[in-house]
């Protein structure tokens, strides 16, 4: 069993902007994504809208090499983070047949 | 407090004694009905922490039988007043829904950032809400008229699908023009690269979001199918969608729960958004409430149909605008809009406004 | 399999033929129609591996319309009922549901510690479920009453919604009570901080739960909506609501099939519970059944009356029971109590005990 | 394209004009109803990239209650009809149904494999879905002919249920035959053990899935209650389940906006399947069609019964069918076969089939 | 792109205590957390009440400092695990601008 | 608060193939998994089929001892890896009596 070491770029906010995350993050070189509904708490939940309205939260995740997650968070950091309720971390993961999910 | 007291006085001098009365009367006919007592009990349950929870998918599928339901019976009542007057009776009413969905944004973004003194962004915000329509605030209304025997002219729902796009669309270009060198200012200074803005997605997803493509498109289904099939084949989907019907109105109470459930939550906001925007949720609404149903009676409009049109127009967008408002002026705090519109306007109509628009139009000579 | 037996003896000594002929009729009346059918095509489906799923949204989206249908109903009939007699004809029935709702949960733990030789925790977490009542036994027990033509009396729903809490409450604090002092052992020999008690918040939930808020809410808002609102505009309420209705009996045929499929599942589990609960599960039921009938006889219900409140003092919670017993007895098992009550009580009563509460009530001498 | 052209030229040869006029009005009668004008404007809403989200619970929810009412009122309509005729009306159409069950997927795999060039798994996967049915389809096809006042034979839904598992497990049977040898020659190339076959779990889920265990349950259900009970008691769930009611047609337009959503997305596939795919998914239904016309006709379906059966027949599974294929055949890619049923095969049904199976019905003499 | 070292707390278990769970976490001093509606299947999960009932399984995430994470799964320990069926671990995350997820 | 080393097997892909990889894992050692409900999107996504359709995508979690974990992933790898939809990763976790996830 060979592993690749990549990194898993997990990031969870107000599902309003979670697609275009994921999707940024598409351009910025990950090959694919997992979106999860789930709900959250956190020290700007005050900003985050009341289900009925259509709004909750939502975590992207990344299986991405270690330049793209850069990329990814440094994206995330100056387009969101002042405005948006989010959080985004890193950790490192070994992937099964790990090539396919660098882009050249 | 002191805003909203001198706000309401010269309220007070504009009725009678006998007015008051009649008003009291009308609050009670509609206070003391199922639909706004479940709103009354939803609100009750969240500030007791009382444990009701309607799956988030119910609320939904309502939301979506409801504009259906308004779609349908809008196209099927169409047909109806087509045939009958052609687009004679229709284009007047039209033309002042699309006058005052492009004047509520206005007067309200102006009232807000000159009266209120609130950042352009929340300004606009706020406007955006204001400025287009909430589609459940129809429904009461229009059931409130049913009740009272002056069912509404039969092209309201047509006036409900023109007035839920062009008021965001404008408060949002108003609120997009006048930040963009705050914020040019401020990547500037920061160093960092202008943030994208998302405001031609954001007015794309508005024009084809679920409340216009249903209603428009159920309105297209029931002209089309009232024009072409034969009234028995047509009895089951009229009976089905039908807005007097046991379905619509039933529903409606399980969807008036929830949003009580929704508004008591945000009930504690109330003490962060200050009085002046508690006495604009109040004012604002009665104002263009009335503007409306005067512009409805001279558009040609009935008793009824100057009611729902007063409710309609004054009513505040808590499911369409708040996506739109977020992904372009992110620097808008949505508690400020979130809770005018869900926790002050919408309450208000529901329980006082509705009758109080009624007794507007009837003074104005409305029949 | 003995203390079956052993317990059956007793009611066979006293049914004579022509009863026991009578209850046969009576169940094949009941058990031949949609309800309990759908209940028991749930129970073949999961033995059989079979696929069908019932989205959990759906299964809570009944849940709620049928609390809210029973507690709308409940409040329609008693408004005619005060209108007619005032408070006379409830105050006794009321009185008798409450006793029994302070005894059932004494009687169950009694039987459960002492006669099954359970622990503390498992005789009270259980008791908690018997003292306690299911809103669904209710609805099958009166579209039951309705098809022989002996409806219940109208404020049957009042009375679920009294016998709902006191017997979780009761049950708890004896559990509560009595392993206070295991609990302190415990910590004080693994020598580690006894565990915080979420008692008063379990109990707070319960009585703040859904099932109440929505069936007591209700019950007002179908009471004050009778009094005051026109006949006219009550109708499409009605018939959204009713009791009779397609949508009652046609989504109570869905609630069931969901029921049977997931009693289906604990059916595995009867094995881990040993026979004494099962006959527990019987018998305690048929014993409460005929205290309640006889009760409920001389507080003045009628025939149907007696049957349904039989029924509901009889069944055992299996909505708000299980999550306060998990927070406030953790070290009871909930695979004892959740199968008793879903897998053994509920069905028993579904399909046996509802025609036998009948012919119990009719020997009686209700009418 | 070619290939479409030339398959469509004898069809003309073989219609005069006064046929194609009277296909082209049973056309718009079809067309111009809420059913499929809700699966166009879902088609209209996802290619303009609109915004409306049906949640999927809802979805499963309609499927569910669409099954159920299927069922029902087969086992009630069964009910009358075995009172009546025994089972002499019934045994031949059943009789048909089985062998086309058991044809269809031969020729649809034969076509595939030979005329279309498609891999062994393509072909067999996509068999499958041909082979068994469509109980959408069944709905708007029934609701079709009660419209132009010929409804269907009785036990049309007991051969819904009959026809939906037979033409899985044979194409499944086939491409796990025909593709063991490739899978063995590939593993011993890998050199890695080959993989675990899913087969006998996968045609066990088919045949205890939810579309049989749901129907099938609910035709003894319907046949039962209809036998045993009384009628008053009877009525609430014939008005809950009925296909002509409210709740069916009205829930149907829900679930074919759905399905239109869906369908609309898949279009964009139809480039990648390639023309002869399309071709296939608008011929074999249409050869399908003719021969079970022909035969229900034979084996004594009315003028309803033959449009109906031919529907079922001609449609394409896209509930059962996939994850069946997808577990067995994971070789075959399901965009082929999806596509094909989805986005070629039921629309065309729905807004074309349904009325020219009418008329190839009428063509054969049925009445 | 300057990222913190911090740990992930993850709790899967009954959801009748997560919100407990997450609520004592807040109090032990995360700044927020994320609630998912999971599926499981454990050792003791013949102690999971039916869907039915209203139970399910739920998993709650916190982003802490490694001193929080040991308060949290200290406490989670001692009042869940001998009678919940419940499951804890703690993991390693590069976290952005993760000073503003330590309290003071 | 004594913890564990263990590894965390996370394995997303097809729905339709998942609760099957739950039991294969727990029948190579694993002595439980959580399944949670996502969306996802990767380069085989187009092999994915629509919601409509009764298939989404799904996430399996294992927490287990490192030889099982090889175990898990050399048999997804094989048995799943060609004709699925689906991405599988490791990563190193901390665990709460992490003792009782080890089958003798
Ligand atoms: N410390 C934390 N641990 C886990 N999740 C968090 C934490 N802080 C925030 N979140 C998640 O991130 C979302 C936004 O957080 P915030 O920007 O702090 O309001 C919340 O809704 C939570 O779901
Ligand atoms: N080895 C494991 N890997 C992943 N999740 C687990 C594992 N063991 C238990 N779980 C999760 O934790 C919950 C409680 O587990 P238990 O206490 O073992 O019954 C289960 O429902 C699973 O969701
Ligand atoms: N780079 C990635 N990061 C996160 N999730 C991924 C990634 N690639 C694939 N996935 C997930 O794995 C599923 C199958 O991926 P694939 O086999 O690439 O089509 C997708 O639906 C995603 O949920
Ligand atoms: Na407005
Ligand atoms: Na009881
Ligand atoms: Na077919």
């Amino acid at each position: 069993m060979q592993l690749y070491p990549l990194k898993l770029v997990t990031v969870v906010g107000e599902s309003v902007i979670m697609e275009d995350i994921a999707e940024e993050g598409a351009k910025l070189g990950a090959t694919g994504y997992t979106i999860t509904e789930v709900n959250g708490h956190g020290s700007r939940s005050a900003r985050n809208v009341a289900s009925t309205t259509g709004a909750r939260t939502a975590k992207v995740e990344f299986v991405v090499p270690g330049d793209v997650a850069v990329k990814i968070l440094t994206h995330i950091s100056h387009q969101y983070f002042d405005d948006y309720a989010v959080i985004a971390w890193l950790s490192d993961v070994q992937v099964v047949r790990g090539q396919q999910y660098v882009r050249d | 407090m002191t805003t909203l007291l001198l706000a309401a006085i010269p309220l007070w001098g504009i009725l009678s004694t006998e007015q008051f009365t009649r008003i009291l009367e009308s609050l009670e006919r509609n206070l003391l009905t199922p639909i706004p007592l479940c709103f009354v009990l939803g609100i009750v349950c969240t500030r007791i922490h009382g444990g009701i929870k309607i799956p988030k998918e119910l609320y939904y599928s309502i939301a979506i039988f409801l504009l259906m339901s308004i779609g349908f019976m809008g196209g099927h009542e169409l047909a109806h007043e087509y045939e009958a007057h052609g687009v004679s009776t229709i284009w007047k009413p039209a033309l002042a829904t699309l006058f005052l969905g492009c004047l509520t944004p206005i007067t309200s973004y102006v009232v807000l950032r000159y009266v209120g003194g609130l950042s352009i962004a929340d300004s606009a915000g706020i406007a955006a809400h204001y400025g287009s329509t909430s589609a459940v605030t129809y429904a009461v209304a229009n059931s409130f008229v049913e009740q009272t025997q002056h069912p509404a002219n039969s092209f309201l729902p047509t006036l409900v699908t023109i007035l839920e796009c062009p008021g965001i669309a404008i408060a949002l270009l108003i609120g997009a023009a006048l930040s963009a060198r705050e914020r040019a200012a401020k990547a500037a200074q920061t160093g960092r690269p202008a943030k994208e803005s998302k405001l031609g997605e954001a007015l794309y997803e508005v024009i084809t979001g679920q409340s216009i493509m249903l209603m428009a498109g159920l309105l297209a289904i029931g002209f089309i199918s009232t024009m072409f099939m034969d009234p028995k084949g047509f009895q089951p989907f009229y009976d089905f969608f039908q807005s007097k019907g046991m379905l619509f109105r039933g529903v409606l109470c399980i969807f008036l729960l929830e949003m009580g459930l929704v508004a008591g939550e945000k009930l504690g906001d109330l003490l962060k958004v200050g009085p002046f925007l508690v006495a604009f949720g109040v004012l604002m609404p009665l104002a263009h409430g009335f503007l409306a149903a005067y512009l409805g009676h001279l558009a040609g409009l009935n008793l009824g149909g100057c009611t729902v049109f007063a409710a309609i127009v004054s009513s505040a967008s808590y499911i369409a605008a708040p996506p739109a408002v977020r992904l372009t002026l992110p620097e808008a705090n949505p508690t400020l809009s979130i809770t005018a519109a869900l926790a002050i306007t919408f309450p208000f109509n529901i329980a006082f406004g509705i009758p109080i628009y009624y007794e507007m139009a009837k003074w104005i000579g409305a029949q």
